[in-house]
């Protein structure tokens, strides 16, 4: 059976080309970075050259990246490394309902060290109000953190607005763009951020590596204790193999990014579209322009998510839900809920998300096989009145 | 890590040995941070005449004595002590920033030798 | 020219067999293991089946193995985990003064947070004496972390001895066992461990993957915040092809470890011997039989280490040195000052670390180039009478 994916946001399958050149890391120049012998320097040196790739995607200085395991671990790096380093200025800081969990928790956790956490709300497009982040300052705020985009339902953040907020109030800004980097526009010159995570796996690099940009002169410290790589922010042996692969998808990024959005964007206007007209009682969930190029969520009444996947899965189509029971806790998304949606609009979510490998036939097979599905399953739903 | 030229004088150093006619000897470093190196010169009517060094020590320990005797060889005193480490460090096209402080003493020792050649010269 | 990598307590080359199996699981089996479609449900399957090859390795069961990003993250998780969730029973760890800087740092965090760590000595061979284990303990302590071998000088510590001290007083024992997982056989049940670090990269795995053996019932908290991966402990999503690769590495490693310790300790000897014959002012580091099959430590008098290590990698051998110069920090190592050894024998040490891939020509190559270089840095050194 044809398989089709259409869960991106999720991961991506490394690029042919990243993933023949960390071969090449692995077998043939397999060097540790911190060795002075020639087998160290030549990796050392790929190393370096990676870092200039992943820093031209995002406009930063090569000496503003450090690599971490990935973007859990950069989120973490980010907001433990800032709130620590900078606890004298204060102990209040600023991030949302619906960021990912890698913020979340550790925003959580920090609360337990005594930090007071505002979750500011967002509006029924899971957009965060400029308003609300001005009045959550106060002279105890010393980090803002606000996602670039969502991950759930694409939304994109008002990331200039905030970070002048932030600029005005002499307070670090950081933003986990793990679902835009490498598949959206970043200058982070530009947009003035202090701190930003982005993952490999995102954008066809490989999973396990992920990135935390920091700007020059903002007072971090390290989270991990060892050796002294990655100027000590980031000790640990280098994961050689995986940040050789996240220069090359950086590379590649930048290189084919406006071609991929013009493409992702043509396939996710025809899907959306092509729902619209087929299937009834249904609600786009996120913003309805100011939204990811690949990201398309809808939820369907009187239709429990993980159902509606498993029939998809066995048509050969792989998406995501916001559906508790796809979560393993006993609530649905935190970020539909943040939106206002009610239990049962949230359990009957569906996020397909996609990719520069997908095309028009996938989204006519998937326009034929959906339509099926739901109606299926809302006839055996004692929700639906058909 | 290192510049060719560095490379060069660390395969090739120049002037290593000693001298039996040295009339300056100098020492700088000691073994606790890896460097070790004396400079042995041979001075002849205020001119260095002839020059050489033993140095323990890494790399860019070498380099720099090789390159500092290169540089002095054939020099008046005066103009001897007017070489710095700074100017041995840029002879060799650079040392990684680490080694600056470290290892960049060639030029200290080239100076002790010859404050001991005219100690000598003013004790006699 | 010929290159001779003699530096494998540094890094080893990835096995061609894991990695191309890696490949397979980025280009291909490319999904999320979190994932309830067919993409991510046959990876799920896989990094189970890593899981239980990590586990058979070293005699744990495959709940009790969490995959991290290498052997630093593991060390930090260990002592941080530990630490935080047994606050309360006690405050006081021992460790040594010879363990790798992911330890040692680590400890020193934690007593910034309040911990008092006792450092043991170690003897002139780099034991530790099981009377200082014994008379170190107290009844706050909660944990000992020992490392199994010494990645400088090889030296094996006595693992049984500590480990019944620890067991007859109720506190939790563990191991830093990066040097010797995949290279010495383990079982962590007839040590009767508690915890215990390994790293991929030290055993033709890749880097940036390792894991903690977590004895089942030990009390432990994460250090990382995020989703819910490997059970909350170690959040993130996985690196699949690091812990795909990590699980071939141990299978491989189980398959092959008497056979590779038979070939490797020949030419340990054969190095060994020939060196002691060909050059004389040596001194041996480390324990002359307890000691690692692949680890040759020699200090050369009157000779620093780094011109050591750039004349030799001139020749095309790649090895690695406990000088200061080498390691970026003022001081030589301080494995080999905690032995006893003065700042010059220090600075002239010469680590040879042999691998799989090392043959006896290796070996007569190395010992041909090894005492002219030895004999024109003396005829250059001051210290020396010749
Ligand atoms: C918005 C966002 N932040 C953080 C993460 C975590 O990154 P990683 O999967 O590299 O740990 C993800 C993806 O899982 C994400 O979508
Ligand atoms: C004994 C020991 N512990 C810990 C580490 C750190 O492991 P990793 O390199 O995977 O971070 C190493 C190796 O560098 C080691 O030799
Ligand atoms: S509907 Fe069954 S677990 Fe949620
Ligand atoms: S001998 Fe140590 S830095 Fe030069």
């Amino acid at each position: 059976m044809k398989r089709i994916y259409f869960d991106h946001s999720a991961t991506t399958p490394v690029d042919e080309e990243v993933a023949k050149l960390m071969l090449e890391y692995m077998t043939e120049k397999f060097g540790n970075p911190s060795s002075i012998h020639s087998f160290g320097r030549e990796v050392h040196k790929a190393v370096d050259e990676a870092r200039n790739h992943v820093a031209a995607l995002i406009g930063a200085n090569a000496n503003e990246i450090f690599f971490t395991s990935g973007g859990t671990e950069a989120d973490n790096l980010a907001l433990k490394g800032v709130a620590l380093a900078n606890r004298k200025k204060g102990n209040h800081i600023i991030t949302t309902a619906i960021e990912h969990h890698a913020i979340l928790h550790t925003c959580e956790y920090l609360e337990k060290q005594g930090f007071s956490i505002t979750y500011l709300p967002v509006d029924e497009h899971a957009r965060v109000k400029i308003e609300d982040v001005r009045n959550a300052v106060t002279d105890q705020t010393i980090l803002i953190s606000v996602m670039f985009a969502n991950n759930e339902v694409g939304t994109i953040q008002p990331i200039t607005e905030i970070s002048e907020i932030a600029k005005e109030k002499g307070i670090y800004f950081h933003t986990d763009a793990v679902q835009a980097v490498g598949n959206y526009p970043i200058d982070v010159k530009e947009l003035n951020l202090d701190l930003l995570t982005l993952s490999g796996h995102k954008f066809h690099g490989p999973k396990g590596v992920g990135a935390l940009y920091v700007r020059r002169g903002v007072r971090i410290e390290s989270v991990q204790q060892g050796g002294g790589q990655e100027r000590s922010i980031r000790p640990g042996t280098e994961n050689v193999p995986g940040i050789i692969g996240l220069g090359k998808a950086a590379e590649i990024a930048k290189r084919d990014m406006e071609k991929k959005i013009a493409h992702i964007t043509a396939l996710r206007d025809k899907l959306t579209t092509g729902i619209r007209e087929r299937i009834s009682d249904i609600k786009l969930n996120g913003h309805p322009t100011i939204r990811m190029p690949g990201n398309v969520n809808f939820s369907f009444s009187y239709v429990e998510g993980e159902s509606l996947l498993l029939n998809l899965d066995l048509k050969g189509i792989a998406a995501s839900s916001g559906s508790a029971c796809t979560s393993g806790s006993l609530d649905p998304s935190h970020v539909l809920l943040a939106m206002g949606l009610t239990h049962e609009v949230a359990h009957g979510s569906l996020r397909i998300s996609l990719g520069r490998g997908n095309t028009a036939e996938d989204i006519d097979y998937c326009l034929t096989v959906l339509p099926e599905i739901i109606e299926r399953l809302r006839s055996m739903s004692p929700l639906s009145s058909t | 890590m290192y510049t060719e030229k560095v490379m060069d004088h660390f395969t090739n150093p120049r002037n290593v040995g000693e001298l039996k006619e040295a009339n300056g000897v100098g020492e700088v470093g000691n073994a606790k941070c890896g460097d070790i190196m004396r400079i042995y010169l041979q001075v002849e009517d205020n001119i260095i005449k002839d020059v050489k060094f033993k140095t323990f020590g890494c790399g860019a320990a070498i380099a720099t004595s090789s390159m500092v005797t290169e540089m002095v060889k054939g020099k008046s005193l005066e103009e001897a002590l007017k070489i710095s480490n700074q100017a041995v460090a840029e002879a060799l096209d650079g040392l990684p920033p680490a080694k600056m402080h470290c290892s960049n003493l060639a030029a200290d020792a080239l100076h002790e030798a010859i404050k001991d050649y005219i100690n000598k010269k003013e004790g006699k």
